[in-house]
């Protein structure tokens, strides 16, 4: 099976190949049907690895050397273990999904083709990203899917903001790709090598606190910009220009979930670090906390979306921080799914109100669409984490219990508890706002059966796949954690009085939120809702301020640099000043060849004099 | 002592030359200088030969006579063309060769 | 003095000289200069015959000869050149013999040992331009020129006068190298000495004694200034070899006065807007990377020979190629010169990227040289001042090499078929001559 | 031997020949640049051809002023400028100077092949100053004819290769003195003993000399106004082979002939090699116009492999060369796509563009590739070069290398505001109707690049393993004492 590894990301970047060489030959729906099938083997090859190594896959494959350069050797090769098999089989299977999605919703679109190279292409990366076996194909996959964001949210290029949005995505995550960069230069400064795990054993036996203390903190700057998280989290809500598909790949299921990998992946690094696990989990639970409240007064239907991502992103990061990476990973696998669901859900319902984004203007959408509306709701409950019902009940809950045990976490539990309060909030006030209440019909639309798998599919994995581990003390199934624990270890389990008061603390969360949702979306119908909160809305004003600080320091920069350093210093001073030194010496020197004969002579004199001083002074 | 006698004299005459070269403007006073100079050069080359008592300080004076008449012949030659051609016969009459500072 | 082979090439030349000057009256005026030319040339064999002999007052040293057989080749191909231009129409037989004693003039400079000599060199040398400059059928500004040279030539004969005579009341004999100890032993040597530098260096226009060399190069006819700048120029070069040869103490104020003319003349051809005067300011330049390798010792000695003998090549063929242009062109007509004369106007390109320093043509390898020479003199400063001057120097070379001026009408330009001859083979000189260079040194 | 002469002397012979005909002679040009690319790659990959192929024009005291030598980097060096010359021809095929600016190239291209197969060190300065005239004589004749700049761009190189002169001289002195063999061949050259102070000053000559050549830092006016008046064909050229002289000079003249002072001005090299890379960033952020955006662009990549190239240590020497073989496709593509639209009659200035991406998907399909590869996107060429200078520079002197990372980020800023602006937004209505998108021509030229980009960015092996020992064996041992480590 080893040698079979490079097929999975290697038929999607076929794919991506094929659409740019042949792309202009064929018509746009042959494009997107080859386009769909590429994901659809990758699926098949991971799913092979599944039944073949799926109880402990360690598999590896050396496609060739990409750098050798002295003891420094870097080959392009890939590694399947249980996270990367969790990780391709969400971007390989999520990704097959939304190409099935898009062959309808983007039907008849400019750029139709160019749609499918860069979502063939993302795949690709994605996959590359997660099976890398070393830092350095591991950066590649991460600016190669970098690249494919900027140019998947600035698809509708012709209106100025969505390049815009494009660019603010690229140029944000480029600052964490720096980090990233800076964080692999002193690894490689300190160990000579970027391989997991040879860097991994060297990590061990000689952990050099303040170099890994600063990659780690680099590296989780890297982290944070890729999966939008406090404070680099502004490019997310913007990002929302792009086609909602793109969103619900890109968004929620993969790209923004490559910032939680590389914690898990790199997990042994921030271990070696004390303190450093901690600064990750209050990180991820600020910010879930943050987006949270920011959630709950927007009104576009996307950017609720949008913040709920960075929210649940936050608490896959308090997942890794609290010491238990396998259930971080398990709340990555089902937020995935539902997320996934809920923005297909409503790239469907923005195209029934004929693009308009605007939450307050939509109402009472569940008799014109049934099958939309449960499916929606099968999403909108996974959100929320409704008890027992929904699957990150069984995941987002277990974290935050987890997280009131680990030392110095009851912080950590606060926040996320207020954290999950907000969720059922924003969730149900957009499920009330959009399906109940009064009907304002919008654009009779019939899904095809290309629109409905998918959505029927996540709708049911957002409800059960959180069977798949039980919370400590429930009969059931626990398979996630002992699968994991080779690799990630144990998570801390809460155990007998405790844990029971946390598990209701967390649904008695939910339900009370739930509450002041449906209270909530009567005051916004009525007008005077939560999104008047002006401190809310904006996302407590970061966005404006960042835009307003760095930006313009940086074309300042550029400016002064131009003007002052380059045309007043070289050109002005420098060069001008030789040029007009030269043309004053030359001025000086031709008043004395005004071709009066006499001032010629009186030169030769004056030579003669000289000269004979210098001999008389010099000589005797 | 006639040897510093005869170099006074020799500083004197090589002084009133240039005095005459620098400030003067007519050409004519201009080649007087030049000859003075050369009068000033036999001058040493006497006091030379008298010092060294040798005969080789006149042979050294003949030959400056020459040499010095042969080129102030044709200087003189070539001033009164330049008076003829270029209308007079002072140092400003000789500026039409000049490096043009106002361009 | 009684007959002895070192005299052997003067007296070929000044013989041809008078039968030259003769020629005139006897209207056989047009064939002189094919007898001059032959006459120079057997000159440069028997100067290359006697290779290294030392006459009375006369020695062939290395650099002597190799500087004389230059300067008698050199005026051959300049008699052979001006034979066709329009301006050896008039009384080509005296024109001839004035360039002849030219010749004789600075055969005699090359290679004199006695004070006496030089003089009597000297004034050979300078005495035919007094009459050269202002030839019958030149503008006003050549007869301006042309006196402006004859009174500031005749000061600094004066000087050179002064010169010999000091030094000779200082040791009491003319030789160059006196029989005890060197020129400069005594006070009165020491400014006999000087006073002689500063008429040599008068005389290839170093730089604080440089102000008449532009406005000569503007009004002089442009033939002429071939003799000018590539053979009387390069004879005073072999006085000053000679001089500083025999008088080591001489290297300070002759490194002083390279560095000064160095920059004056880079500074001064910088905003020279008139191609001529451009050229003559370079000539200051140039005076001063020659008395730079000068500075530098005995190897100095050589490297000054032969940048001596390069300078004096770029500036025949630069004069060469002007001379075909009418003669107050303030710049280089380029299009009109290459339809009518492609291989002339080859070869002015060619000189001024020589004269810049261009690497493949002797000019580098004359200036790598003086570097070399310099840099093993631990003269460090003046070989950088060499290096920034002559990369400097492109700015002005090239200008005029890029300035396109637009010829009224053609026709003024002289076509000639024979100077094709003469430009192909400059071109090959200046490419290739540097093949023989290090055969020079050893 | 007699390839190598060939390959030197057909180009002049070529130019000469065009310079005299009256009709533009582009098949004649381009017939000659695939010969000569014919011909490099055959000294590149010809079993027996590396090492010393042949001496010839013995001179005595200036050495064998005509040995060629076919060592690794200089024959991969110029392979890539054998490449770039049809790549430059071709994007001038319509230009109305084309006759000029295919002579120009032509000769540059014959020094530069002198260059790289030049054992003796005098030798290589001849031909590097042929190649600085030419290059001025490129700009003189092609695009704006501005003469200031063509200026500008001959004192600059001419002060800086007579200083190298000066030094090389002083070196040759000492070697003749210390060992009587008055030689200019590199391999005598090489280890004469020479005291440190005076070292420190013969370096900064010769780094004077051919970092003029690839803009380091304080150098580097020149190129903003040569490349910004000179023709974008021209400069694919110029910017993408000349500017190897100077770098292939550092490497194989001046560090072996000075190792101890290389070793002493790593840092100064590393911390102007870090200002240059930003400088050019923000200076491409502010640029007036499309040409000069692709300057300033190629400046801040060259001086990232000033960067890499002073580091002294393997991984960065060699990530340096890898940058420059990859900055010279890279920066013919950015130059290539310039001059297509200004075929195309844009002027370049940003008011006159934007939106292009409806009327012209190929070309912007293309623009954005080529700036994701100026961008250092791995899988692309820039990124490997990039990686392992900026990686061994870091293990020499981390603040400084950090610093040039920041390059990292600067990059995107300035390559996709530059792309928002051309091909972005609203369509521009002062673009004209005619504006045709790649024809087949030119959308194959770019298929040439953008491959080449694409297997030097996944497949950096092909250079890397071929490059050889960059530090000489003599030098390595002096700096592996200077802790870079291998």
């Amino acid at each position: 099976m080893n040698e079979w590894l490079f097929l999975v990301p290697g038929f999607p970047l076929l794919g991506a190949l094929l659409n740019a060489i042949l792309g202009e030959h064929f018509a746009p729906r042959q494009i997107g049907r080859m386009a769909a099938t590429m994901p659809f083997l990758s699926t098949l090859v991971v799913f092979a690895i599944w039944m073949t190594h799926g109880s402990a896959p360690n598999l590896h494959d050396q496609v060739w050397t990409w750098m050798a350069v002295g003891h420094f050797q870097a080959s392009i090769a890939f590694h399947v273990d249980q996270v990367t098999l969790v990780m391709i089989s969400i971007a390989a299977f999520v990704g097959f999904l939304i190409h099935l999605f898009s062959q309808q919703y983007l039907k008849g679109d400019y750029g139709e083709r160019r749609y499918y190279f860069y979502l063939n292409l993302f795949v690709g990366g994605m996959l590359i990203l997660t099976m890398a076996d070393n830092l350095l194909l591991l950066y590649l996959g991460w600016e190669t899917v970098g690249l494919c964001s900027y140019a998947l949210v600035a698809h509708w290029y012709r209106k100025q903001e969505n390049a815009w949005a494009g660019r603010k995505a690229f140029v944000v995550t480029r600052i964490g790709d720096t980090a990233l960069a800076l964080a692999i230069f002193i690894l490689f400064a300190e160990y000579h090598t970027l391989n997991y795990s040879p860097l991994f054993a060297a990590v061990a036996a000689s952990p050099d606190h303040l170099a890994l203390l600063i990659a780690g903190i680099l590296i989780l700057i890297g982290a944070v910009a890729k999966s939008a998280q406090f404070p680099l989290h502004i490019w997310l809500p913007d990002s929302m220009a792009g086609p909602s598909t793109v969103s619900a790949l890109i968004h929620a299921a993969t790209m923004v979930t490559a910032g939680v990998y590389l914690c898990i992946r790199l997990y042994p690094i921030f271990a070696a670090v004390p303190g450093m696990l901690w600064v990750i989990g209050l990180s991820g639970a600020f910010t879930a906390f943050y987006a949270a409240t920011c959630g709950i007064a927007q009104v576009d239907i996307k950017r609720v979306l949008a913040y709920s991502t960075i929210s649940q992103l936050g608490y896959m990061f308090l997942g890794v921080g609290i010491g238990a990476p396998s259930l971080g990973l398990f709340h990555l696998l089902v937020h995935g799914c539902f997320k996934a669901l809920l923005f297909m859900g409503a790239g469907v319902v923005i195209i029934i109100y004929k693009e308009n984004h605007d939450i307050r203007q939509m109402g009472g959408l569940k008799k014109q669409q049934p099958f939309l509306r449960w499916t929606f709701l099968a999403g909108i409950f996974a959100l929320a984490a409704v008890p027992v019902i929904s699957a990150s009940f069984y995941s987002k809950d277990a974290i935050i219990a987890a997280s009131f045990i680990v030392p110095g976490g009851k912080l950590l539990w606060v926040l996320a508890l207020l954290g999950a309060v907000f969720t059922a909030i924003y969730a149900f006030r957009l499920y009330f706002l959009v399906f109940e209440g009064p009907e304002k019909p919008g654009e009779p639309y019939q899904m095809g059966w290309g629109m409905k798998i998918p959505l029927g599919v996540l709708a049911v994995a957002s409800i059960g796949i959180g069977w798949l581990q039980f919370p400590p003390g429930w009969p059931g199934p626990k398979l996630w954690l002992p699968w994991l624990a080779p690799e990630l270890g144990m998570p801390p389990a809460p155990a007998g009085g405790v844990n029971i008061f946390l598990q209701v603390a967390g649904s008695v969360a939910t339900l009370i939120g739930i509450a002041i949702a449906y209270k909530a979306a009567q005051w916004e119908r009525e007008g005077r809702g939560l999104s008047r909160i002006a401190f809310l809305f904006n996302a407590w004003f970061f966005d404006r301020v960042f835009l307003r600080i760095f930006p313009p320091i940086w074309y300042a920069l550029a400016r002064v640099l131009d003007r002052f350093l380059e045309q007043a210093g070289f050109q002005l001073l420098l060069l001008g000043g030789l040029k007009d030194g030269f043309g004053l010496g030359s001025r000086v020197l031709e008043s004395g060849e005004d071709g009066l004969l006499s001032r010629y002579a009186s030169g030769m004199i004056l030579g003669l004099v000289v000269l004979l001083f210098i001999a008389w002074g010099y000589l005797l | 002592m006639t040897l510093e006698l005869t170099l006074v004299i020799a500083a004197l005459l090589f002084v009133v030359g240039v005095a005459l070269i620098l400030l003067r403007r007519n050409l004519i006073f201009l080649l007087l200088g030049i000859e003075l100079l050369f009068n000033a050069a036999m001058v040493i080359a006497l006091a030379g030969g008298a010092r060294w008592h040798s005969a080789t300080g006149q042979v050294l004076v003949v030959f400056m006579m020459a040499l010095s008449g042969a080129a102030l012949a044709l200087t003189l030659a070539l001033l009164l063309r330049v008076k003829h051609e270029l209308g007079g016969d002072s140092v400003d009459d000789l500026r039409l060769l000049r490096e043009e500072v106002d361009e | 003095m009684a007959y002895n082979p070192t005299l052997l090439p003067l007296l070929i030349v000044a013989s041809a000289a008078l039968i030259a000057f003769l020629a005139d009256a006897l209207t056989l005026g047009r064939f002189m200069p094919w007898l001059g030319g032959a006459s120079s040339i057997a000159a440069g064999a028997s100067i290359f015959v006697e290779h290294m002999a030392l006459g009375a007052d006369l020695y062939w040293d290395l650099s002597a000869s190799l500087l004389g057989i230059y300067l008698s080749l050199a005026v051959a191909a300049g008699l052979f050149f001006i034979a066709f231009h329009p301006i050896t129409r008039k009384m080509t037989g005296s024109l001839v013999g004035l360039l002849l004693t030219l010749l004789v003039g600075s055969l005699i400079l090359v290679s004199a040992q006695s004070l006496l000599l030089l003089f009597i060199g000297l004034e050979l040398q300078v005495l035919p331009f007094f009459a050269l400059l202002a030839w019958p059928g030149s503008g006003r500004a050549a007869l301006e020129s042309a006196f402006k040279y004859a009174l500031l030539a005749g000061l600094a004969s004066a000087q050179f006068a002064i010169g010999v005579a000091l030094i000779y009341l200082g040791d009491g004999s003319l030789a160059v190298i006196p029989p005890m100890g060197d020129m400069t032993a005594n006070v009165f040597g020491m400014m006999g000495v000087l006073a002689l530098l500063v008429a040599l260096s008068f005389e290839i226009a170093a730089a604080p004694f440089h102000a008449w060399v532009a406005d000569i190069y503007q009004g002089a006819p442009a033939p002429f200034l071939i003799f000018l700048g590539g053979v009387g120029k390069v004879a005073i070069m072999g006085a000053l070899i000679t001089l500083v040869a025999a008088t080591p103490k001489l290297e300070i104020p002759v490194a002083i006065i390279a560095a000064t003319s160095i920059v004056v003349g880079n500074v001064l051809a910088y905003r020279a807007g008139h191609l001529r005067r451009m050229l003559g300011y370079s000539a200051i330049a140039h005076a001063g990377y020659f008395l730079a390798a000068l500075a530098a010792g005995p190897l100095g000695i050589i490297a000054a020979a032969i940048y001596a003998l390069v300078y004096g090549l770029m500036n025949v063929g630069t004069f060469m190629g002007l001379s075909a242009l009418p003669e107050n062109s303030i710049a280089i007509p380029w299009s009109a010169l290459r339809e009518r004369q492609p291989v002339l106007a080859g070869l002015l390109g060619l000189t001024l990227l020589a004269l810049a320093g261009m690497p493949p043509s002797i000019g580098f390898f004359a200036k790598l040289l003086v570097i070399i020479a310099d840099v093993h003199d631990q003269a460090y400063w003046l070989a950088i001042l060499l290096a920034l001057g002559s990369a400097f120097s492109f700015a002005y070379y090239l200008s005029a090499l890029w300035k396109p001026a637009v010829l009224s009408n053609p026709e003024r330009l002289l076509r000639r078929r024979s100077w094709e001859t003469f430009a192909a083979l400059g071109i090959v000189i200046l490419l290739f001559a540097w093949l023989l260079m290090p055969y020079g040194l050893s | 031997m007699i390839l190598v002469t060939v390959l030197i002397l057909l180009p002049w012979c070529a130019a000469l020949w065009l310079s005299a005909q009256k009709q533009a002679g582009q098949r004649l040009a381009m017939t000659i640049a695939l010969i000569e690319l014919l011909l490099t790659l055959i000294l590149r990959f010809a079993p027996d051809s590396m090492g010393t192929l042949g001496h010839g024009l013995h001179i005595p005291y200036l050495g064998g002023l005509w040995t060629l030598h076919a060592g690794p980097l200089g024959s991969t060096l110029a392979l890539l400028c054998a490449l770039l010359i049809p790549v430059s021809l071709a994007f001038a095929w319509r230009l109305p100077e084309f006759r000029s600016l295919a002579s120009a190239v032509l000769v540059m291209a014959g020094a530069l092949f002198g260059i790289f197969y030049a054992q003796n060190v005098l030798m290589f300065y001849i031909f590097y100053e042929i190649l600085a005239l030419a290059g001025a004589f490129l700009i003189l004749r092609s695009g704006h004819k501005n003469r200031a700049a063509a200026l500008q761009f001959l004192l600059y190189t001419f002060v800086g290769s007579l200083l190298f002169l000066v030094a090389l001289v002083v070196v040759y002195v000492l070697h003749g003195q210390q060992t009587g063999v008055y030689n200019f061949s590199i391999l005598q050259l090489a280890d004469t003993r020479i005291s440190a102070g005076l070292g420190i000053w013969l370096f900064l000559g010769m780094v004077a000399g051919l970092a003029v050549k690839m803009p380091l830092f304080p150098l580097h006016s020149w190129a903003a106004s040569g490349y910004g008046h000179a023709a974008p064909a021209g400069s694919v050229f110029l910017s993408g082979a000349a500017v190897t002289a100077g770098a292939y000079g550092l490497i194989h003249f001046a560090i072996p002939m000075l190792p101890q002072a290389a070793l002493e001005f790593a840092p100064v090299g590393i911390i102007l090699g870090a200002i240059g890379t930003l400088y050019g960033a923000f200076l491409a952020l502010n640029a007036a116009n499309l040409r000069l955006f692709a300057a300033w662009a190629s400046v801040s990549h060259m001086n990232l492999v000033a960067l890499g190239l002073f580091a002294l240590q393997s991984q960065a020497i060699h990530g340096s060369v890898f940058l420059l073989i990859a900055h010279g496709v890279v920066s013919a593509g950015l130059f290539g796509v310039v001059s297509v639209m200004e075929n195309r009659g844009l002027t370049g200035e940003w008011a006159g563009l934007g939106g292009l991406f409806r009327r012209a998907p190929r070309l912007g399909a293309w623009m954005l590739f080529f700036f994701l590869a100026g961008m250092g996107l791995p899988g692309l060429a820039n990124f490997p070069g990039e990686f392992l200078s900026l990686a061994g520079a870091f293990r020499v002197l981390p603040w400084a290398a950090a610093l040039a990372t920041l390059g990292i980020l600067a990059g995107v800023v300035y390559f996709l505001r530059a792309y928002e602006r051309i091909m972005l937004g609203p369509l521009n209505h002062t673009l004209p109707e005619t504006l045709k998108d790649l024809q087949q021509g030119e959308w194959l030229l770019f298929w040439v690049l953008g491959l080449l980009t694409l297997w030097l960015g996944l497949d950096p092996q092909v250079i890397l393993s071929h490059l050889g020992i960059l530090l000489s064996t003599h030098s390595a041992e002096l700096i592996q004492g200077g802790g870079h480590g291998v």
